[in-house]
């Protein structure tokens, strides 16, 4: 079990990195041929990082169309941040420079209940899917695997957290094993941890090949990060450049 | 009457940055405070062992109590249909929400373990009135919510009446155990009164009235959107109404007590300030009784109400008012030596039998109960307004004012 | 409790050369803490690594509400921190949760912080039962 | 083989530590009677079969004396740090008079153990509960420290811990942020001694600990043979603690 799953981590983290790489390198090279930010849009450069930076904390856009998707969406994001900045305790060695950072009470105590955070939203997300008429039209199966996907990761963590415990301290040897390239710690196996484990691995597989990718996605929206100032400079993509001259 | 349309505030000028600065300054002085409490324990508060609520306990109740009465103006259009206060409503819903979020902020941060604010939530004593009031306070923001989600929605407006409805009696319950906190408590000879708990619904009614009144004349004058005189006559009169029956109450409750002899020492202690209770018949007659009352009214009352200033200086009172009224309540009613000991005097104690417990609020705990406090209820009324539709955009006479027509007929003929 | 300590031993220094090579920085006192002093655990290791939490919070539960305590309470913190405090030179007992104690170590190893000790003591109570028993080695 | 020896070891421990205590109340005479009445079963729960309470004469309480108040502290590891009004008290001296015929009481307070006990009732979490033995005690896991049993306390019993505390006991932890009174010895009282710390200290016999549900304890006999008080009866608590002579 715990070659197999240090075999699987390496692979889904492999696919993970270099398949989301190859992904932001097409984004990057896609050419946006015409100036089409989203108005009212920022005049600066500046203006547009912190409209970005709205978007991507806030979801600033979602808040305007739909409340209830924002608000089972942030709740699920957000708490996935949290969630995970929890979780950095297993890949952290307890000398690091920022180790007090994740060993604190507070920071910890967040990112357990960050988890019921996620299970809410989750569960806003996929009753939006299901019981929302023009939502659920749309929806394929891969929306729907998503969801389940990351609620099965949820419960499961939910489980090891809450009711049944598991030897974190023989799971961190694991992991830590597996960053420093080391081996000689058993994966402490038990039922919720290796649904859990194996889900994300999953989960990172097949990332760079599914609708998650909007989170590099969205910094390559042209909508969202153009300046608005097409009479100040004209706009003329790469390969348009090229016809130009 | 024109149709009212609610919208956005802008959000962008100077002015609203820092407002948003100011509050936020607020909140993290009130946070550090209560970190410096946590950190070198409560000894540093002017909190003792027989004044074991102090100032935070001042700030946070009165937020409570005021955030239900908030949400009076709101009940006023949805439960008893009084079309001129139906665009208020919404605003009244969220600074009803708002106090009662600063309020419990401090609330939670005074207590001596508020990391165990789960256990607050998992562990329920159903006998306490204060776990009773968690539950109230926590179905509070679910139902207050939905009662905003059936303003703010069109589609869902119908059922505005049957949210507002339930939102009004849950408030009324939910004050009734904010009374009853005290009301409840057998022991101390200022407490222990069934009246306590009508009195503090009536309370509510006033404080959160005058906070509605400063609020809604700040917004509109911030904005530069119309408020018309109109609106104002409505709510100062209103406020006037609810000051007298405040006192009204007071006056009920201390004759009550005055009556029985078990009672002369307390009531002495407070409205005479015998026995070493100074301080808190001080602040009983200056602050709650003339400054807090009788002031307020006589603007109300008179001509000196047309203008507007008077109006915003009549509720500032108003909360000055309260906010004393709630020092000599739970200061005052624990500075009140308990009488272990009917008929006898002590000589001496261990633990200061006998004579009035001594407190003066300390830095912090003021920093932690009014900028948290304030802070947290003002930020959340300034970012709900800049995101979400709870303001009209005019409450020009002619817009809100169902009788404006016939009225301005009249003053033309 | 051999193979326990053993394990977690040879785990502290695995762990100790895995840190080097990740931070460049050799921890030497990773999951390194006192001897206990009683040969075997009241449970299995295994289980106590997982459930101790539980077991304690147990046992304070049955000696809070139902008076159950002294020997006859199994799992209690007490018994802990008798069979596994570390002594200093002076053979003065050091806190249980102080660094590279047997509390703090694996706790500062998982981010898991401790709420028992801002109101237990972190020593045993006067005589300690379990010293003279099987302490070999007292100095560690 | 080592739990075997653990076991004895802290057996016997324990067993030198009850004959001591037992020679050193045998004073009153009747309280070994007590021990062997009220003793259960170590590994038995408690139950309401027994209700411990105490009997203070205010004859009998020294002027000055407050022995009883230094060997509680000394027993609980409650230590004063010279701040009165914030320091923790679980049992202290009040000396009283009365209004009309100027006759003067040294009483000790401490907490009431009432029968129906206002802090147990206003406790938001059940931090504060009582046990099936009569004795009110404050479950400081669950305490979160909000005070409200501290204003229902008719007799100012309670105490906040403002300040880090360290040292303890190990029988009687406690830490800052939380709520604490006398626990009427409840280390002691499980330990099968029956009597508190108080109690062995007053060289005046003015204390008298025992089973008020035991007819034939000592302090059953001295509540049936002679009158005694409660304080603030009118309340209708129905403490265990009651009061002579004042």
């Amino acid at each position: 079990m715990t070659f197999l799953f240090a075999t699987l981590f390496y692979i889904s983290l492999g696919v993970l990195i270099v398949g989301v790489a190859l992904k932001i390198r097409q984004y990057w090279k896609t050419p946006a041929p015409l100036k089409i930010p989203t108005m009212p849009a920022p005049t600066t450069q500046a203006g547009v990082v912190f409209r970005m930076a709205r978007e991507v904390i806030l979801f600033e856009s979602l808040f305007r169309s739909t409340k209830w998707t924002w608000m089972f969406g942030w709740m699920f994001h957000f708490g996935l941040l949290l969630a995970f900045v929890r979780h950095l305790r297993y890949v952290m060695s307890p000398d690091f420079i920022l180790w007090p950072l994740i060993n604190n009470w507070l920071v910890q105590f967040a990112g357990q209940y960050a988890s019921l955070m996620i299970l809410f939203g989750l569960l806003g997300l996929l009753a939006r899917r299901i019981f929302v008429d023009r939502v659920r039209y749309i929806s394929a199966p891969s929306d729907y695997l998503m969801l389940i996907l990351l609620l099965v990761i949820t419960v499961s963590g939910i489980m090891m957290s809450f009711v049944t415990p598991i030897d974190i301290v023989s799971l961190k040897a694991f992991m830590m094993d597996l960053i420093t390239l080391d081996s000689g710690h058993e994966l402490p196996v038990s039922v919720p941890l290796v649904i859990h484990l194996g889900l994300v691995a999953l989960l990172a597989l097949i990332f760079p090949f599914s609708k998650l990718l909007h989170a590099p996605g969205l910094f390559f929206s042209p909508s969202r990060n153009q300046v608005d100032n097409p009479r100040e400079r004209r706009h003329i993509s790469d390969w348009a450049k090229k016809l130009e001259s | 009457m024109k149709p009212i349309t609610y919208t956005q505030i802008e959000g962008k000028s100077t002015g609203y940055w820092a407002l948003l600065g100011v509050l936020g300054a607020m909140i993290l002085a009130g946070f550090s405070a209560s970190m410096y409490m946590e950190h070198h324990g409560h000894h540093v508060t002017g909190m003792t062992n027989q004044i074991v609520w102090g100032m935070p306990h001042i700030f946070a109740v009165y937020l409570i109590v005021a955030a239900s009465g908030a949400l009076n103006v709101a009940s006023i259009a949805s439960v008893f249909s009084k079309k001129a206060y139906k665009p208020l409503a919404p605003l009244s819903a969220l600074l009803s929400l708002a106090l009662l979020a600063g309020g419990l902020a401090v609330l939670v941060l005074d207590l001596g373990r508020p990391d165990r604010l789960i256990i607050a939530m998992t562990e329920l004593n159903l006998k306490s009135i204060f776990a009773w009031n968690q539950l109230l306070y926590n179905g509070f923001f679910v139902i207050v919510g939905i009662y905003v989600w059936m303003m703010l929605e069109k589609k869902m407006n119908k059922y505005t009446r049957i949210a507002g409805t339930a939102a009004f009696i849950w408030r009324l319950i939910l004050t009734t155990g904010t009374g009853s906190i005290f009301g409840f408590l057998v022991a101390r000879q200022a407490y222990d009164a069934a009246i306590l708990a009508p009195m503090f619904i009536i309370m509510s009614f006033s404080a959160g009235l005058a906070i509605y009144i400063l609020v809604l004349m700040a917004a509109y004058k911030w904005t530069g959107r119309e408020l018309g005189d109109s609106v104002l006559r409505r709510l100062k009169n209103l406020l006037s109404v609810f000051v007298s029956a405040v006192l009204y109450f007071v006056l009920a409750y201390h004759l009550t007590n005055l009556y029985a002899a078990e009672h002369h020492s307390v009531e002495a202690f407070i409205l005479l300030g015998s026995n070493g209770g100074g301080q808190y018949s001080a602040v009983f007659w200056w602050l709650q009784i003339l400054l807090g009352s009788v002031v307020p009214l006589a603007i109300l009352f008179t001509s000196l109400s047309k203008q507007r200033l008077m109006i915003g200086i009549a509720s500032a009172l108003v909360i000055i008012g309260g906010l004393a009224q709630m020092y000599v309540i739970i200061i005052g009613g624990q500075a009140f030596p308990l009488e272990v000991f009917p008929g006898m005097e002590v000589i001496s104690s261990g633990f200061m039998d006998g004579v009035p417990a001594a407190y003066s609020a300390s830095f912090p705990e003021i920093v932690l109960g009014f900028g948290m406090g304030f802070g947290v209820a003002l930020i959340m009324v300034v970012i709900g307004v800049t995101v979400l539709r709870f303001l009209p955009q005019s409450l020009a006479d002619e817009v809100v004012d169902p009788h404006y027509v016939a009225e301005s007929a009249e003053a033309a003929a | 409790m051999k193979t326990f300590l053993t394990h977690l031993l040879i785990a502290g220094l695995l762990l100790t050369g895995g840190a080097a090579i990740a931070t460049d920085v050799a921890d030497i006192s990773l999951l390194k803490y006192p001897e206990p002093a009683g040969e075997k655990c009241v449970e299995p290791a295994e289980k106590m690594r997982r459930e101790h939490m539980d077991l304690i919070q147990h046992q304070r539960d049955e000696t809070m509400h139902n008076g159950v305590r002294g020997i006859t309470a199994k799992h209690s913190l007490k018994g802990c921190i008798d069979c596994h405090v570390g002594y200093d030179d002076q053979d003065k007992a050091v806190s249980i949760n102080a660094e590279g104690q047997f509390c703090q170590s694996c706790h500062n190893y998982a981010a898991v912080s401790i709420d028992c000790f801002s109101c237990h003591r972190t020593t045993p109570d006067g005589e300690n039962p379990m010293r003279k028993s099987a302490m070999t080695n007292p100095h560690q | 083989m080592s739990e075997n020896m653990t076991d004895q070891s802290r057996r016997s421990f324990i067993k030198k530590a009850a004959t001591g205590s037992a020679i050193a109340t045998i004073a009153p005479g009747v309280v070994l009677y007590n021990v062997a009445q009220a003793s259960r079963d170590p590994g038995e729960a408690v139950t309401d079969k027994v209700r411990w309470g105490m009997l203070i004469d205010a004859n009998k309480c020294a002027d000055g004396c407050t022995d009883c108040v230094t060997a509680c502290h000394e027993e609980n590891g409650v230590h004063q740090l010279g701040r009165p009004a914030t320091d923790a008290q679980w049992i202290r001296k009040v000396t009283l008079r009365d209004k009309q015929t100027g006759k003067e009481y040294g009483i000790p307070m401490l907490c009431q153990h009432c029968e129906h006990p206002p802090c147990v009732d206003v406790c938001p979490t059940g931090a504060s509960f009582k046990r099936a033995d009569g004795i009110v005690l404050v479950d400081k896991h669950i305490c979160i420290g909000c005070r409200y049993c501290m204003m229902a306390c008719p007799y100012k019993a309670r105490s906040f811990i403002h300040e880090d505390v360290t040292d303890q006991r190990d029988h009687a932890p406690r830490g800052k942020g939380t709520v604490e009174s006398c626990t009427f010895c409840v280390h002691k009282v499980d330990a099968g001694e029956g009597t508190t710390a108080c109690v062995e200290a007053c060289t005046h016999n003015a204390l008298i600990f025992g089973d008020l549900n035991d007819p034939d304890s000592e302090v059953s006999r001295e509540l049936n043979n002679y009158p005694s008080r409660q304080l603030r009866a009118d309340l209708r608590l129905n403490q265990g603690v009651r009061y002579r002579n004042i």
